[in-house]
């Protein structure tokens, strides 16, 4: 027999129940979480629902599915806010109602939340920028290719980045800047375009997976690979490859699925009555071609 | 008796539709539950209520999202910059009248689709939200200010639903018992038997679009006191949601034809749904399926019914 | 002679709209080579009958033959299969396609078969062969949403004739055509006739139909209460059958009054189609405009109301300048014009009757913010029973309205508004008879109440019965000014369609003599 | 005379932006950057060319985005499955024109407006799209399927750009020569005079849905070639961009009008200046203003050079 956790809470006396609300559905990143959280579910005995909004930027529809998960009245929320200030008062409710919240990925602008498990995304953007300016000898033109107005994790990195390239390398700079709209093929035609008016250009930044698809495919179309050092952010499988080939110098990962695992993980602890750490660092590290291959990047990238 | 039928006809498939979820899921009906739904769907009910104006007469709108970021992003501005809340409100609503106001005249004045110019206006009022706002959020809004999306009067009628209710009445009360109400039908109906007629057109024409413009204001408040923050990406493709709802309601892409009523349902249609959807923990993915499925059938349902009643009764 | 079985052939037709029975049991059978007139008052189901002939409505009950064998239309292509065309009274064109591909719109000739690949030349070859046969001069390349509402008719009745290889329904064809127009149908229809099919011919214009009429069917309320051969009855007993009620007289006296001028045009222009047209209208009198189609009048009374920019001159309305015309102007000053085309510039088809009739005149039912709704329901009954607007029923879809009630609903807006001058543009195009006496009589009123009526028809025993003087227009000129009282059909049109250098002989005047 | 002028007008204000754009930033015209904008405006023109077809019908389709990802992601999974990259494309083609089959066959036997069946199809179809995919993108395809998007034939011209001239070139001739062409314009003209001169509307209507997701199951294809990936996310919010180039084109969204030749201009212009934009290294902010404000710009000059030719000529 395997115990049933002591909860009845809920009338039905059956498992726990966890919302785990994303940003969005559609990234690899996002994936990763999902398998992180269904994997402490598992081990916890807690049910996972699993739901997210359209874009990663609709706050409005988050909103709408933190407060369903509090109509529900499910037993905690795991939410990625959308947006620092927007979810506020929606997870105060929550608090109010006795639904704790565990917030993750991103950070959020109230103290209502039971622990913050997060990449530091502006610690990120900085990793990109002394690789980029490292393999750049300290000099040279870079691109970024963002994400979209308004996303504050993928914000955090551009401005990380742009704050160490100003801070530290006067010899490098930023000569473009546009958004790929967290749409590949739309980050394709930036990356083209920004290419094509700066043919001298010596490096590239990309923010999130979709930017970094954009840019790479843009790079080896135009036959630039090698010569356009390109920094990208998250990973896929198709990414790695590229990663392989040369095509991408590095990837700067998160831990998606740690984020996910502990996300989850914290939540449980706090429903049996314990108090887990308030902030819970799931950590960077850049992938490069010369450490793809230890254990330790490995174990990063079989994660889902 | 028939009356009665007729009146409670385009009801159909929403109670249908509410009587499935209920049964499926009691948590429904819960008081907090249905002012939720009524807190998520006053938004675009609101402005969909300006976009009934303006279909009516055979217009449309697609800067309504940009235009209620822009002014949301103002209000919040005028209340950071120490106006009280209720000028701050003010402040997005004539934001909100001005780019009406900027579309009507740019429709009337150049006699081009306003499909084209709305499009425009959709990338330039986004742009300017964007541009003053450095694409950030505007944050330290009073927290009083929170009361318009979130508060209830009397501790029980959460506000946004009390500003629905106002607002669909003043459009009904305009549609259909006004000089500009006759008018808004006859210029969609027929634009050039409309101006035979000795009607101004333009002159109306503006002032649906201006009004429109102030309702889509009167929305970015409320998203804003949502989120106590005003936001410059806020209202996203909510242009297609808001004709949407005009469009299930029975409202018309070539004029003439729609009702205060009508788009209410087609709002709660589409709210309820993803309400229910949410509550029956749907996947996101099946979601969508289901969603577009059901919108197809209700708006089908509520079709058949009629026209049974018509060849029926008379 | 042996039995025949008829060309065509419908049994108690019977078919009702949301309830409403419009046709309770009609039959009708017509034989071919026979001109077969169908006449009835407004609404009284004729085009309902013939929808259902063409296949657009389906009966409700009984049954349709063609020589003898009964068929089912399920749409408009079966009834074209077996031969049977129509011209639609609500003209039914595509207003983007040209008028080549409008009359040959569903046979257009190929080129290539398998793909599909119409023959462009060959269809305007064909149809301007077809045009200039019929005496229409029309250009195959115009775009319909372009031309005339004569022009227009015209296209039309091409297409129909072109189609129908047994029968050809023809829906009041000469509604926006002058005598002149008018015939070159008769010629064709003759010669239809001479080719051996059957015509089906709906007009409120027995003038026309003595012309060529065979037999006659008399439909009322959705009943035939008469058939027979066309000389056999009188036109007096035609409109009893069809009205149930004797008809004193169509032209009702008038108070004779004359006032200050009201209206006054000076050197009105605009090039190419009016040019330097100079009258005045005053209080109480009725001034007729009559003209071939195409001589510009309606051009004319639209500069005057503001609808269509003029290029110079002036109008002035009770001696003040009407400067930066536009309708909206025109009708707050006290004008209204009674379009020509009631569907394109007249009513707004999917809104109620009520709300049609009080557009022009909003302002009176409206008092503070509110409007008042039973005002505008008691308006809507008053001229819905002034002016035999049949279903009797505010609410109706105006859409829905048979041709001539639509008409009157047009002329009721006019009456509800208050307007000191009238510019009536084919005011009874497609009214009935009986209602046409309604209408005589409610402009008469108008007159006496001191109102100037400016009236524009084609039908000229209705100028003459009404005008006090009639304006003669030719190729966007004022030619003459005659007194109707003491004038004849023969010298108005001597004057419309005289050409420089050519006498008055070359003009058909002979429908009317 | 004249009539080359009429033929050269609607590219008047294509060609204005060109020249201003070029002059600013020389590198617009290098042959890689023209290739480029082919490159990125070939999924839009091409859906835009079914979509125009669709409109001058008088109907409408919101759901092409998500057509052309179910179709892109069916494609893919083909050839992830083995099937030769002509097969997966084929496979692309015939899973989009089932949708428009689905689509056109719903509108035309419910008799219920097109904009509410492709909204609901939209939902339905991106759902689908996300289900078989489980959201993930489709990796893993061969890697000579990328020629049809970034191939060159003869080593000069782009292959979209030749797919687009092709399947340009077949609507034009199907909207221009063929009986169907007529009967579209027809239909979208004034769908009682089409049916009552014995028109079949209803095959005809279903026959342009079909082309129409036909195209949008290729475009898929293009797309999914582009990244090597099948994504069942692609697409989105393409519906308004396509609609938007139909219109700009000289399309109405209320039917009988729109050509081969405007929509192509009216795609080209869209994606001439957000290139123009970004080579020039405008922020993406004030992008959205510019880019916003010359589509208007751009229509009404066209416009108003149409109407003043019109009242010289006559
Ligand atoms: N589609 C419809 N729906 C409802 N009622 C209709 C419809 N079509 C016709 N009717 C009604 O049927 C009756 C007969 O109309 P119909 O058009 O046949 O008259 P008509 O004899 O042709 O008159 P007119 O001389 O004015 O053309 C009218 O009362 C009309 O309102
Ligand atoms: N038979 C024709 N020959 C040449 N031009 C014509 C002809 N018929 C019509 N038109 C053109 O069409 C224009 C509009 O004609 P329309 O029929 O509206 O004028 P109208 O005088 O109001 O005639 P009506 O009222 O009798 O139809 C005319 O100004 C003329 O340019
Ligand atoms: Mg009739
Ligand atoms: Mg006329």
């Amino acid at each position: 027999f395997v115990a049933a956790p002591a909860c009845n809470r809920k009338a039905g006396g059956g498992r726990r129940t966890i919302a785990v609300i994303p940003k969005g559905v559609s990234h690899f990143f996002w994936q990763s979480v999902h398998a992180g959280a269904e994997a402490a579910g598992r081990e916890s005995n807690v049910e996972i629902v699993w739901k997210g909004p359209a874009q990663e930027t609709d706050y409005a529809g988050q909103t709408n599915i933190v407060e369903d998960a509090i109509s529900r009245r499910v037993d905690g929320i795991v939410l990625a806010p959308t947006h620092k200030d927007a979810l506020v008062p929606v997870v105060e409710r929550a608090a109010r109602e006795g639904i704790p919240v565990t917030i993750m990925d991103s950070g959020i602008g109230t103290e209502n939340y039971v622990s913050y498990v997060a990449t530091d995304n502006r610690q990120g953007g900085a990793n990109a920028a002394e690789r980029l300016a490292q393999r750049l000898g300290g000099k040279g033109r870079v691109a970024i290719l963002g994400v979209k107005a308004g996303s504050v994790s993928t914000d955090q990195r551009e401005e990380g980045f742009r704050e160490t390239i100003k801070a530290k390398y006067p010899d490098i700079e930023v000569v473009a800047f546009q958004y790929g709209e967290s749409d590949r093929a739309r980050s394709l035609d930036r990356a083209t375009d920004i290419l094509t008016a700066h043919p001298d250009l010596d490096g590239f930044f990309a923010s999130n997976e979709s930017s970094t698809v954009g840019a790479v495919q843009a790079i080896k179309q135009k036959g630039l690979a090698g010569k356009v050092v390109l920094v990208g952010f998250d990973s896929s499988p198709n990414l790695i490859e590229d990663l392989k080939a040369g095509a991408i110098d590095s990837l700067v990962l998160q831990n998606p699925y740690k984020m996910g695992y502990e996300a989850v993980k914290a939540m449980v602890a706090k429903l049996d009555g314990q108090t887990p750490p308030r902030t819970i660092d799931t950590g960077v590290k850049l992938l490069t071609k010369e450490n793809l291959e230890t254990p330790e990047m490995q174990q990063l990238l079989k994660a889902p | 008796m028939s009356d009665w039928i007729k009146r409670f006809l385009p009801f159909a498939s929403l109670i249908a539709l509410c009587v499935v979820i209920a049964a499926l899921e009691p948590k429904f009906l819960s008081s907090g539950n249905l002012a939720g739904v009524a807190r998520q769907t006053a938004v675009i009910t609101i402005i969909a209520m300006g976009m009934t104006v303006v279909m009516v007469a055979g217009g449309i709108d697609l800067s309504v999202g940009s235009v209620m970021a822009l002014a949301g992003v103002v209000g919040a501005f005028a209340m950071t910059n120490g106006a009280p809340v209720l000028e701050g409100i003010a402040a997005a609503v004539a934001a909100g009248a001005a780019c009406g106001l900027a579309n009507g005249v740019t429709i009337a004045a150049l006699r081009i689709p306003p499909f084209i110019v709305t499009l425009g206006a959709m990338g330039v009022y986004r742009g300017v939200a964007l541009l003053i706002t450095d694409g950030k959020a505007v944050v330290g809004l009073p927290q009083s200010f929170g009361y318009l999306a979130e508060g209830n009067l009397f501790g029980l009628v959460p506000v946004p639903l009390l500003l629905v209710v106002l607002v669909a009445l003043a459009t009904h009360f305009l549609l259909s018992s006004t000089r500009a109400g006759r008018y808004c039908y006859a210029i969609g109906s027929n634009v050039e038997a409309a101006r035979y007629a000795g009607v101004r057109v333009s002159r109306y024409q503006i002032m649906f679009y201006v009004f429109l413009g102030a309702l889509a204001g009167l929305a970015g408040a409320i998203e804003s006191a949502r989120l106590v923050t005003g936001q410059p990406t806020a209202g996203e493709g909510y242009e297609l949601r808001v004709i949407a709802a005009v469009v299930i309601g029975g409202g018309s892409l070539s004029g003439g034809q729609g009702s205060v009523v009508g788009t209410i349902i087609g709002s709660l249609i589409m709210g309820v749904l993803s309400n229910g959807a949410n509550l029956l923990g749907i996947s996101s993915f099946t979601q969508q399926i289901v969603i577009g499925a059901v919108i197809v059938l209700a708006v089908t349902f509520d079709e058949f019914q009629r026209r049974r009643l018509e060849t029926a009764a008379g | 002679m042996s039995y025949e079985a008829p060309a065509l052939e419908m049994r108690v037709i019977t078919k009702s709209f949301a309830g409403n029975s419009v046709l309770a049991g009609v039959s009708l059978c017509v034989a071919a080579g026979e001109v077969h007139a169908l006449v009835g008052e407004n609404g009284a189901g004729k085009s309902t009958l013939m929808k259902v002939l063409a296949g657009v409505h389906q009966p409700d009950a009984g049954e349709i033959l063609i020589e003898g064998r009964p068929v089912r239309f399920t749409r408009p292509a079966d009834a074209l299969a077996h031969g049977v065309a129509m011209i639609y009274q609500e003209l039914s064109l595509a207003p983007h396609l040209t008028v080549a591909e409008n009359i040959f719109l569903g046979r257009e000739p190929l080129r290539f078969r398998a793909l599909g690949v119409v023959d462009r030349r060959e269809m305007n070859e064909r149809a301007r062969q077809l045009l200039s046969d019929y005496g229409f001069r029309l250009d195959p390349r115009a775009r319909v949403g372009r031309l005339s509402a004569a022009d227009r008719q015209l296209v039309e009745i091409t297409r129909a004739t072109v189609e129908a290889r047994r029968c050809v329904v023809m829906d009041e064809p000469t509604s926006s055509l002058t005598a002149h127009e008018a015939e070159e149908l008769f010629r064709l229809i003759r010669d239809l006739k001479r080719r051996g099919l059957a015509v089906i011919y709906i007009s409120h214009r027995l003038e026309d139909l003595d012309a060529i009429a065979d037999r006659i069917t008399i439909l009322r309320d959705g009943r035939e209460v008469y058939e027979g051969a066309w000389g056999e009855i009188s036109h007096g007993e035609i409109i009893r059958h069809m009205a149930g009620r004797e008809l004193k007289e169509i032209f009702p006296p008038r108070a004779a009054f004359k006032g200050e001028a009201l209206l006054r045009v000076e050197n009105l222009t605009r090039a190419g189609k009016f040019e330097d047209i100079t009258f005045d209208v005053r209080a109480g009198e009725v001034v007729g405009l009559a003209g071939l189609a195409g001589a510009g009048r309606t051009e004319l009374v639209e500069a005057v109301f503001g609808a269509q920019p003029a290029e110079g001159g002036e109008v002035y309305l009770n001696g003040a300048r009407l400067g930066a015309p536009s309708p909206g102007r025109a009708v707050r000053l006290g004008l209204g014009l009674l379009t020509e085309d009631r569907k394109r510039t007249g009513l707004c088809l999917n809104q109620a009757l009520s709300k049609n009739l009080t557009l022009a005149n909003v302002r009176v039912l409206v008092k503070g913010w509110r409007l008042r709704r039973g005002r505008e329901r008691t308006a809507a009954r008053d001229y819905i029973e002034r002016l035999h607007i049949r279903p009797p029923d505010p609410e109706k879809t105006v859409g829905r309205l048979s041709g001539g009630n639509q008409q009157k609903v047009l002329l009721g807006r006019w009456l509800f508004a208050d307007s000191r001058v009238f510019l009536l543009d084919e005011p009874t195009r497609g009214v009935d008879v009986a209602a046409r006496a309604e209408i005589y009589r409610a402009v008469n009123k108008l007159a006496e109440g001191g109102a100037a009526v400016v009236m524009v028809s084609s039908d000229l025993p209705e100028l003459l019965g009404m005008a006090d003087r009639i304006l003669i227009m030719r190729r966007g000129r004022l030619v003459a000014e005659l007194d109707a009282k003491r004038t004849t059909q023969e010298e108005v049109l001597r004057h419309a369609a005289l050409e420089e250098g050519e006498g008055a002989e070359k003009v058909m005047v002979d429908s009317y003599v």
